[in-house]
């Protein structure tokens, strides 16, 4: 797996150059996700947002994504990007590419891994809004942390 | 001699992003305790702790020149 | 609805301007499908693919996918584009790109919009093999046109 | 008059993209028999027919003037 497949950057995400990694004469299909920076979330208007990641774990939970994606939809191949730094209305934050020669993996394999990403990545959002600041925790709503222990971070069969 | 890394709000809190502590071995759980006890840092709860770049579980052992790296929940995508 | 978002054309795709036809402030996430020419299908060789439309169909049967689209998932933004004439391998052939406030939303109406392509735009590939040439029809493998009626092609309430 | 229009294999096999007919009014399954007796294309079973760029059932009625396309199974994408 070539390691600069999964990048943290603090520049503007190129997206076809993302696209451009896993294109191959085998895949017909690419799908890409791209993430941008929401104006309003539930009545409330974001300014800007401020990104921070613990980059070199970042890398890694990246690349990790990245393998569990080829062991569960063989024959697909997944780059990911993550900006961070100071983000503002409609700037791209992430950009997912898997391309596969069949489609419906390209698809799935792409929603797995903004799944991941939001589970075991290291990288923090911090909303400015008109009316003040907040880092924002635990996007997904569905994971609970108790005890510091959300199982979905560890490799199946280390626990 | 083990390093800490902080980070999002838990930074802000203790004014720092990273700092030293002089132990040899205890266990995540443990370190979580005495950081708790001694450096007022309240949100520590559902923050999850990795070791060296990896998620460890609260019976892991931190040794001598590890980098402990306390996780609040992400928000990354 | 823009009528510019649903496209044939016979230069190559600029998948960024595709994006950029349904990016908005309100919209979080943006899935886009970027179909290719693949080099091997079932061990056979392509040398250079020739797509065929029946253009002013072909563009409105774009806008009737988007239309359904904004029907089933409201609040999502679709643009198509689809190249025809000569391609070779890798080149791209089509891009979707739907952007939404919730990013289930984006993935679950891109691939809807393959799927409708496939089964209703008058587009037609003449493969050109190592070994021969041959029009491909019925991509799907699961649209049967008994009697040349595929219900898929009539909206709603029509029958 | 109605114009009819070819596509993909059709077009190749009968060596046009477009031809007339002199005919008033009659329906799509009608018209497709009289050009699979006229016109020798073989392949008409399993296609489709538009009448003005709207796809059409075998009972809908062609008339002077429309433009009637015949379809074969899409392969776009």
């Amino acid at each position: 797996m070539n390691i600069e497949r999964f990048e943290i950057i603090e520049e503007p995400i190129q997206i076809q150059s993302i696209i451009d990694k896993v294109t191959r004469s085998e895949a017909g299909a690419v799908t890409t996700f791209v993430g941008t920076v929401r104006e309003w979330t539930k009545g409330r208007r974001t300014l800007y947002l401020e990104y921070q990641a613990y980059k070199p774990m970042a890398i890694k939970m990246l690349e990790r994504i990245g393998k569990e994606i080829m062991e569960k939809w063989n024959e697909t191949e997944v780059a990911i990007t993550h900006r961070i730094g100071r983000l503002t209305i409609s700037d791209v934050a992430v950009v997912i590419a898997v391309s596969s020669p069949h489609r419906k993996a390209a698809y799935e394999a792409n929603e797995y891994a903004i799944e991941r990403i939001k589970q075991i990545v290291p990288i923090w959002k911090k909303e400015h809004w008109e009316d003040g600041e907040t880092w924002i925790g635990d996007q997904l709503e569905n994971v609970n942390y108790p005890n510091g222990e959300p199982t979905a971070v560890f490799e199946e069969g280390k626990r | 001699m083990i390093t800490v890394l902080l980070f999002a709000q838990l930074q802000e809190e203790m004014g720092k992003e990273r700092f030293e502590l002089e132990i040899n071995e205890l266990s995540v759980q443990d370190l979580k305790e005495l950081i708790k006890q001694n450096y007022n840092l309240n949100q520590l709860d559902h923050v999850m702790v990795a070791i060296n770049e990896e998620y460890a579980l609260p019976s892991d052992i931190v040794s001598q020149g590890d980098v402990v790296a306390f996780i609040p929940p992400v928000s990354g995508g």
